[in-house]
């Protein structure tokens, strides 16, 4: 199906703003101004977008510690979420979380998970909510290659198809868990997992946004009818460390380079719509302009911004404890 | 009053909240029973019966069965509590929480938190605890202490039936997750149990037995093992007050301290291991917090660092029992100093 | 392959001891003499027999819950079994497992376990001290229907076949997890799941001791020859209930007599050895009364012996704790 | 002697064990990594950097590493162990164990009782704990009391780079399930560690200062902040105790009651949350024991009960620091009942 053209500059919109937030994350950690563990999602900002641009505030998400590109997709303010990877008082969850722990519930966005295999269980319960409250909405779990391993991940599949649950679950598969390749622990097959469980499993390009964003709508067009949850294989690469501060020895010469020259998602987007003539490379590179400035801005904004103080510390803990 | 066993009022006020509440929904391993197979629905209601009856009347989309996946479904209580449902998830043993825990400790516990206080996440978890079954190690410990140590949590454990189902129904309206511990060995014992709803606010204790020698401070089926002592030994004129503290988090350290502070002599029961235990935790606040008042030091009664033997004769030794609880409440009353 | 005549016989009175002794448990149970929970595996004989045929001591098994035919197929002290069971201080454990936990490791025998799940991990433990010591061991974990969903059986899947361990999954299928039939707990297929993981997948009649004596002999000696992981999907019925006092109210009108009847492991193997004339009726019936008697001298022994005392009590919690 | 960081004490510690007995083992997530990449071997040598050396040392079928399935691997070590190996695990950050925990608990710690003694599992976790990493709820916690609470467990928290060759090489060579808690903060902390391998026994405590006026309990990097108070208050001619307990389980009790009874008035300072932890269960223990010498109520110095923040403007608020351990001991000190 064909996508309009404010559809196609949103998606672009989005890319770039993951893009551009991951990029200056990782120069402001560089540079030392952002403490603790950070994760960034560059080069694989065509799987949130693809899928998030189905879904509305009644769907929900689940995230993984990689979980920028998530929310901004979901529609996390993103003022409010450099502010929280500052640590700062006005920060999306007060500086509380920090960059592991995003999460706008508003939003549908049910958080940055520090647990490998946290998010898929809690997918399932959202999609019964979905389910039961007749919401129409799906729920999304997004799961790492090493991800896929954990426990949780694999149950929940079975506890989907059991309940037949409107829940998908995206094996976002960047190559590696950590230093590890995911050819070497995953055993077996994405897709040939889903079939296990019965489920359908489709495996896909990361790089390529419009492949995408056809499988998401199959699938997540296939749980809003009932016709429950299915596994969808994505493949691509990440262009920064396991976290920041990693120096990659682990990979091959040349491997991002030259995946980020000849792949990246925002290049073969641009490539394919200029092409096909849908977006002028004028409106792209305007969209590059304003984005590059807003992340400008929010960042010296959330630099600027007030710590959380003592009064903060013990709020929050419970509703309310007596 | 009407009289109801544990298990009845357990079951009645599951009913009851969800008569009133559309969105209260049960799950957990054979909570009805009966899925798929060719006999009998609603087959089980708990291998204990608990919840039987429930499904008939509120269906199997309320009533939901599970794989055996406990990570899976008491996750699934948790989302489905963070976005907008009251689940009931039941974990059949607490001893199966080791598969499972990340679900309550990381997620239901610390969401409000880290996400700044914009979320709400009203999950209860029921489980059974407690030893006496002849169950054996991994089926009969109680483990409240570990659920007690995470912020985040809520923790009750009712002593008898009427505490449980006005503690039930306050966690099931609570918006905290809550851990709600029921003793296996207490389904049959009953009490009198008002037919209409009523909560039991958490984190107030009850003054079961009242007396001016000594406090004997205990939770869940301890607390009638402490009555017990309390009323062989009034017939000795010996005044024993047994607070009942219903919640281990929120802990009402106010009554246990007050009562602590009148007597000076204060016995903590507790069926659970000694080490990082209820017992340790109100022993050290007592000691602390009253240390001009008392007249003898906190005597801990608690079951032994080991794990639950199987054989019954060990079981029933290994079991704080009423005698031990008499013994040590003799023991500080006798405590010179 | 043809079994020898001593194998049969074996394999026949392995068979019959195990049923006779949880026929007499049943009974002693349903008297009030056993405590506790107790799960019996009448009805499943042929596969802890038919599996445990080709092991030796240096293989180890896992067992479940429903462990007192996997404790004797492996060479378990009958005798201390009844006595474990029934609380005695000579019992297998000293009285402090009971059913739920009975174990000789000098055996093989890892434990029955009170974890739906317990096992898998474990042997997958076993088959890497198998592997690193290069014993030429095998490791086999037995799980129920139930127990297949479980996050800590499907993780080992994966880490056997990653580590490519001598390590066998054995899916004892019932029909039932307590009173949830398996027809709906399990989404998918078991050897659906195992080719998912990458494993060669089997499913076998369990009522059928030489269909399975011929899996277990392919999938044992392929991880005896550094083949890797196998799973077999076992599929058979339980004459008693979950637990020993549950009715069965969830099973269909004459589903286990018309199994007892039509099915059974037992009578199966009686009727193929007589018919083929491996083994005479007189045989068989003369190891049918050796068994009885057997298990009837070891019941009454048990039910003398003495109970273990405090002294026992605080013993072997640890090595040595100081 | 020589100067080696806590990361180089155990990463040695480790390696002498391996050089010694080819039965231990280690396995863990990225513990060697690179596996099946294209680029270097014994990439990471687990995130910090603690076990890199060790795969090329002794190949890949002795430093293993795993998918991301903490309990298939924890699960494998014990079975391991149980069956003849020795295996040294890795659980990355303690706050995992919540997806892992039942082999730990159910399985190692009960294998010996269940099976009435013939078991024996010398499996060794290592895992890390703390906060003050800005690593946020769900990868600074301590946990330490969850795992004391447990029989069959021993639980060994080193506090600094001597303490941690020594006690973990008795950790390997234990034959009880073993849990070793790193505080990732101190990684990178020096102490004189002897080059050869020695052992520090368990359940013996130490000493790190001494002191006629109070006793300051301390464990893991608390001994640290108890030590830099110690220093501070002797320059004001206040006499600190500091007792480094070591290893929560077992506990050395005698140590701590003889050094409390000499001073009569006691600290615990304890990392983790304040219900049922290893501050309460010292102060427990302190307070009925010693209950005729002690001059002033036993103080305890935790985090809050909260989970903790990542800003950094929290944690540093929420860490019990030397400040606030100072004012604790003053404040006993003051105490005149
Ligand atoms: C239960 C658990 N185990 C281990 C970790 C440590 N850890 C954090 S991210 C990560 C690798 C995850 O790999 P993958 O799922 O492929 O996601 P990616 O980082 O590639 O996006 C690991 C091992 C964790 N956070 N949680
Ligand atoms: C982790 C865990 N969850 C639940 C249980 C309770 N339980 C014991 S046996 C059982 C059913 C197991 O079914 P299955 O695996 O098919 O084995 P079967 O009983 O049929 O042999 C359940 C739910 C348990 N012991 N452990
Ligand atoms: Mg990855
Ligand atoms: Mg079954």
């Amino acid at each position: 199906m064909q996508l309009s053209r404010e559809e196609l500059i949103h998606a672009y919109r989005q890319m770039r703003t993951i893009r551009a937030f991951e990029d200056r994350v990782h120069e402001e950690f560089a540079a030392g101004n952002i403490p603790g563990f950070v994760h960034l999602y560059a080069g694989e900002e065509a799987s949130a977008v693809g899928f998030c641009m189905h879904l509305t505030d009644v769907d929900r998400i689940a995230s993984t510690h990689r979980g920028h590109g998530h929310c901004i997709a979901k529609g996390c303010d993103v003022k409010a979420m450099m502010a929280e990877i500052f640590g700062k008082k006005d920060g999306l969850c007060g500086g509380k979380g920090g960059s592991m722990h995003i999460a706008d519930l508003e939003k549908g966005m049910m958080g940055a998970n520090g647990i490998v295999g946290g998010g898929p269980p809690l997918i399932c319960g959202a999609a019964l909510t979905a389910k039961t409250l007749g919401t129409g909405g799906v729920a999304i779990a997004f799961v790492g290659d090493g991800g896929s391993n954990q426990g949780t991940t694999l149950e929940s599949y079975n506890l989907a198809k059991v309940w037949n649950l409107p829940a998908i679950f995206v094996i976002e598969d960047n190559g590696y868990a950590e230093s590890t390749a995911s050819s070497w622990s995953v055993a077996g097959s994405q897709v040939g997992r889903a079939a296990g469980f019965g489920m359908p499993g489709y495996e896909v390009d990361g790089h390529d946004f419009f492949a995408v964003h056809e499988v998401a709508r199959e699938v997540i067009d296939r749980a809003r009818k009932g016709g429950g949850p299915s596994l969808v294989h994505v493949r691509f690469t990440r262009y920064y460390g396991h976290f920041e501060g990693d120096a990659m020895t682990y990979r091959g010469k040349d491997e991002v380079p030259r995946i980020a020259a000849e792949r990246d998602c925002l290049k073969l987007f641009r490539q394919r719509v200029v092409e096909a003539a849908l977006l002028e490379p004028e409106t792209l590179d305007a969209i590059d302009r304003e984005v590059v400035a807003y992340i400008d801005r929010v960042t010296n904004e959330a630099k600027a911004a007030p710590m959380p103080t003592e009064a903060d510390l013990l709020t929050d803990v419970y509703v309310s404890y007596h | 009053m009407p009289k109801k066993t544990y298990r009845q009022a357990i079951n009645e006020a599951l009913r009851q909240e969800m008569e009133r509440d559309p969105r209260v929904i049960l799950m957990g391993e054979d909570v009805a029973g009966g899925m798929g197979s060719p006999g009998e629905d609603d087959a089980w209601g708990g291998p204990l019966g608990v919840t039987k009856g429930l499904m008939p009347r509120f269906g199997r989309e309320r009533v939901l069965d599970t794989p055996i996946t406990e990570s899976a479904f008491i996750g699934a209580a948790v989302g489905a509590a963070a976005t907008g449902l009251r689940p009931v998830a039941e974990l059949m043993f607490v001893d199966f929480f080791g598969v499972c825990f990340d679900q309550i400790f990381n997620q239901a516990a610390k969401f409000r938190y880290m996400f700044g206080g914009k979320a709400k996440t009203p999950v209860v978890i029921r489980t059974m605890y407690g030893a006496g079954f002849r169950a054996a190690s991994q089926h009969s410990q109680c483990l409240y202490p570990i659920f007690t140590h995470i912020p985040g949590l809520k923790v009750a454990l009712p002593s008898n039936a009427y505490e449980a189902k006005g503690l039930l129904i306050q966690a099931i309206r609570d918006d905290d997750p809550v851990i709600f511990f029921e003793h296996k060995a207490m389904y049959d014992e009953e009490a009198e149990v008002p037919d209409e709803p009523y909560v039991i606010p958490f984190g107030e204790a009850n003054l079961t037995r009242e007396g001016d020698d000594v406090t004997v401070v205990a939770m869940g089926r301890m607390v009638n093992f402490a009555n017990q002592v309390a009323d062989k030994l009034a017939k000795e004129k010996i005044g024993v007050t047994v607070v009942d503290i219903r919640t281990t988090s929120p802990l009402d350290t106010e009554t246990i301290l007050e009562t602590a502070s009148e007597t000076g002599r204060v016995v903590v029961v507790d069926e659970s291991h000694p080490r990082c235990s209820m017992a340790s935790d109100i022993a050290a606040l007592v000691a602390q917090e009253c240390f001009s008042d008392l007249k003898a030091p906190v005597k801990m009664v608690t079951a032994p660092h080991a794990p639950v033997p199987f054989s019954p004769a060990l079981e029933d030794l290994y079991i704080p029992s009423p005698a031990k609880i008499e013994a040590a409440v003799r023991e500080v009353l006798a405590f010179k100093g």
